[in-house]
């Protein structure tokens, strides 16, 4: 069973964090993990830099510029990520956009995950019909469970589509934004939350994007198994550093 | 959606919807009398068309075979860009849209966009990149004319991949009311298929225009600048199964294609995504997407339609890379053989004779895709006027 | 050579012999079967003609009237002005001219004499004043990428009325291979008849394109906008002896027709001579030309063309002036509801529904003479875009 | 019989001076009359300044100019030619446009010429037939000959016919050109002289344009009745003012 699998069974609202790989700084990819682990979050979104990412919002993009200008590339991410595996086993997974990872060569890029450790892959302009017909043989073969996203819009007839085809979980966007783009939720986005809740679906649900605090943090779950924050972690990271991360654990972890 | 191994819809799932909507209306809509009634009208009484098919006889002496311009520089806004936004302003109106989105980098789609939205009364955002905004004030200046709002794209290279980038994150966040405009044949499937049906009248036109001029329907080849591809896809696209018809494709090579600084995607590019297309890319080995140099605002994009790509390996086109030097010859030579200036992008279809040869009786049409005056700067600077 | 009281050639004897063997030849070249099918043919293939004629759904909407445009703004350089010059050029080549000179003020006319020359491979010297020069960059770089020479005039107020008297001056002194393209309905006999006849077109088309449209040939109003007054006499041309046709002429009051900057020759000027031709003309009590103002370059010329200082005397046109203010405003609501940036000089002719009150199915033909590029500069000054 | 028919009838080789009216300054219009009588010159061509000259070059241009920023207009003129006749019996003519003319009424104009003593016209820009259909009478009524010009391209026919409707002389432009255009004279204009001579007119023939000194004197006379200088002289006056009147007549006169 996958790092990933094992850990949607836990009874409690699973955290998880979105960072980019080489940031702030080229060597902090794993420092950054450590830290997240050794704060207790569930699970460790590992974001491979690129040019246009076209579905994140500012922060995530300046991240991604910068990290690519300190030097960050998909074999150098693999070289930091070699030994992780000794250090923690917290489920990790890659999420960056498809066009790195074919340059890589799809399945280069799968063995090296599974070398490394890695879980699942989150590739959001990867669509569901070309990994089907295409690629899911090759993830399966190395372990990886591959995440899909839904939004509001999805309609019900694609989220039972995307159910059928995931093993691992269903990566919920709050809401029709790229990220980092909302504050808060609205009665919109919580009526969506349990429409999706009462579809009773074969996967587990993280939510993400909007996702910035202890409050923001508790809607999101008051349904669905988790949240991730990026963004939010991102500025965080920005303006702290790496010794801000442990008390931004906490602050999200404490009771609203 | 597929151009051989070109196309389809690389797209996060937050764009499903949006384009999914369009993939299962548009061609049903676009084969909808009143549809076809009011785009034919429009292109007719607005955009000016048919545009002529002009034989150029100096030029044809010049390079003794017989040259015909296609002259979509004579549309209005001045580029064949319009023929695409006027067919997309009516098909955001069938599908209930009421505010519109693009992105531009010379200028020439967001002016032609921003034109189509006032003439419906729509609501128009252009996303532009913060360096081309600077360079390209009077295009700006005619947007805001026109009453759209110019919004810089301030990420990245500050340029048009970046400003394509915007306008997507902006469907992303309006997935219900706005429909994106995209002016090339790029982006993800149904827009290269959707634009280059909407530019298709270009040839069209053609194969009666010439029928008229020669007594036949076929050139012998058929000549177009590429950059994204919108005006070569509308050139080609009724020649496409006619192996008789050569088809040359002409790229920017900037200072030169293995300079560094060049836009010339067939020679340079490798198979990548795009603005959710698969298709030919100019990348770095890591996969991150380069930035391209083109003297021309136009050409460079650093990817290619996906249909262009599938010419490219297919073999179906002949591709061809023209300096800036030569392009920029090649549009002082039309302007004083015929009393045309051209668009900078077009010049570069010009310069092919140095790099092939014709028969005196091969009949070459040319897509004269766009005028200068937009780069009378450029020319100005270039040949200290 | 008269219309009415207005006309004649006023000309100093050294031009007896151009304008005579002009004179005695540009009827009988004009009725030539070849010559026909050449100019036709030009202004169909390389000119872009004929030009639509638009029916105005918001601005009809708006004024409550049904509205059309006729689409010069879609000719080849922009504007009406290359009917006169494709019409002039070839009566040059029949005449055995070798070469041609033009005046030019904004540019438009010289732009348009450049490139017939250039589609003809005949030698062009532009004269235009120096102030015109600093002003109108753009179209001087047009200009020289067509090959033409342009000469500054360096004599007077070193605008549009000079660059005309140092052309008439070159004229003088090459009486024999020099043929004098002329851009507006002014100049000595035959000038103002033959440039009429070439722009005729405009009206001869508008009178078929409305019969396809509304089934009758006449609108209730024609209306254009007056500097010199081609793009008026073309557009009235086959309406004149129908008056059934009202007929609107826009002129430039530049700061107010009292301002003392102004333009608007119909009500401010006299009877008098100016190049060659007995007009109206703006003029000191002592006989001396003045010089006027406009925002629009295209109208600030001190006379007015003798069909239409006639036109006005004989009350068979309804002259209406227009400040620059509401020509910009006009041109700004045009853009906005139409999409279609005119040229300041248009824009002029927008601005008539604050003056006159017109009944729902009346049909006003608005001639769109040329659009608003050249003029982006002054409308982002204007409206600080 | 009028002056200018008079001084016709004179043996030798005329010579005619045009300069124009205010210039170099506003009032010195009757003096530069005055020292050309005394310099001995056979005939006076006072131009009336205008605004757009534009059978003239650039040196009469810039005199015009200056002239009218000096302040003169056609009823200043007629002004300060009041009593001209009791100072003076050389032949006057008034050449300028026919803008101004017009302006003033050309009744009232010619009328105010024969007050103040003027003996023609010259107005390039009013054609034969024009001043034959409207204004002959009027001219003729207050003794004004009315002047008319001849050019190389000037066809035979027409020339007959100009020479029927005048009774004074036929200017005869030198060459193909505007005023101070051309610098001394080839065979093409010498052929011309010949040509014109061999017609045999009723009117005599003074020659202008491109006469600037004894030389182009002395050709342009070899067959015509006299010659007019006008740019040369205003060149003159602009460097040298009123006291280089009578050297520079002197100059012409000399044998060449």
């Amino acid at each position: 069973m996958n790092r990933i699998q094992e850990k949607m069974r836990s009874g409690h609202k699973l955290l998880s964090i979105y960072f980019t790989a080489g940031y702030p700084k080229l060597e902090d990819t794993v420092p950054v993990i450590e830290a997240l682990d050794e704060a207790g979050v569930d699970m460790i979104e590992i974001g491979l830099p690129f040019s246009d990412p076209l579905a994140d919002g500012p922060t995530i993009q300046a991240s991604s510029t910068a990290a690519l200008k300190n030097g960050m590339h998909t074999e150098l991410l693999f070289r930091q990520l070699k030994g992780i595996r000794e250090k923690t086993d917290i489920p990790l997974i890659i999420m960056g956009y498809f066009n790195p990872v074919l340059q890589y060569g799809v399945e280069a890029f799968c063995k090296k995950c599974r070398e490394v450790g890695i879980d699942g892959l989150i590739l959001p302009d990867l669509p569901l019909d070309v990994y089907q017909e295409e690629y899911e043989p090759l993830f399966k073969a190395n372990g990886l469970l591959n995440v899909f996203l839904i939004t509001p819009q999805t309609p019900n007839e694609r989220i039972r589509k995307i159910d059928e085809g995931s093993d691992g979980f269903i990566y919920m966007v709050s809401s029709a934004s790229t990220t980092g783009a909302r504050d808060g939720f609205g009665p919109e986005q919580r009526a969506y939350f349990e429409r999706i809740h009462s579809m009773g679906l074969k996967n587990p649900q993280i939510v993400g994007f909007g996702i910035s605090n202890a409050d923001t943090f508790a809607q999101a779950t008051t349904h669905a198994h988790g949240a991730i924050i990026g963004s939010a972690f991102i500025k965080m990271l920005t303006e702290d550093g790496k010794t801000g991360i442990a008390p931004f654990i906490r602050s999200i972890r404490k009771s609203p | 959606g597929y151009y051989g191994e070109f196309g389809g819809a690389f797209i996060p799932e937050m764009l499903y919807p949006n384009t999914e909507e369009l993939r299962q209306n548009y061609l049903r809509i676009m084969g909808e009398p009143d549809f076809q009634e009011e785009f034919r009208q429009l292109l007719r009484d607005y955009v000016g068309r048919p545009t002529p098919l002009y034989f150029a006889k100096r030029l044809s002496e010049k390079f003794k075979a017989r040259i015909y311009l296609k002259r979509e520089d004579l549309c209005h806004t001045g580029a064949h860009k319009v023929n695409n936004t006027i067919g997309q302003i009516l098909m955001a109106k069938k599908l209930g849209k009421s505010r519109i989105i693009a992105e531009t980098g010379a200028g020439q789609h967001g002016v032609a966009t921003a034109t189509v939205c006032a003439l419906m009364g729509m609501e128009c955002i252009v996303y532009m990149g913060e360096v081309d905004i600077a360079r390209q004030a009077p295009n700006v200046a005619r947007m805001k004319m026109l009453g759209a709002e110019v919004r810089p794209a301030r990420s990245g290279s500050r340029t048009l991949k970046d400003a394509t980038n915007e306008a997507i994150r902006d469907w992303i966040n309006n997935p219900v009311n706005t429909h994106y405009i995209i002016g090339s044949v790029v982006g993800p499937h149904p827009y290269p298929d959707m634009v280059a049906r909407f530019q298709a009248v270009i040839s069209e036109e053609i194969k009666w225009q010439l029928k008229e001029k020669e007594g036949k329907e076929d050139p012998d080849y058929v000549v177009a600048c590429v950059g994204g591809g919108s005006n070569a896809a509308g050139t080609y696209y009724h020649y496409l199964d006619n192996e008789q018809v050569g088809i040359i494709a002409v790229e920017a090579a900037g200072k030169g294609v293995d300079s560094g600084e060049s836009a010339a995607t067939s020679a340079l590019g490798k198979v990548g995504i795009i603005h959710g297309s698969k298709t030919l890319l100019m990348q770095t080995g890591d996969g991150q997407i380069t930035e391209p140099y083109s003297i021309s605002a136009g050409l460079d994009y650093p990817g290619v339609g996906p249909m262009h790509a599938h010419l490219y390996k297919s073999g179906r086109a002949d591709f061809i890379a023209i300096t800036d030097d030569e392009a920029m010859a090649a549009g002082l030579m039309v302007s004083q053989l015929e009393g045309i200036i051209p668009a900078i992008e077009t010049s570069h279809a010009f310069a092919i004779f140095d790099h092939r040869t014709f028969k005196p009786d091969d009949i070459i049409v040319i897509n004269l895709s766009g005028r200068g005056d937009k780069d009378l700067q450029t020319y100005i600077d270039y040949f200290k006027l």
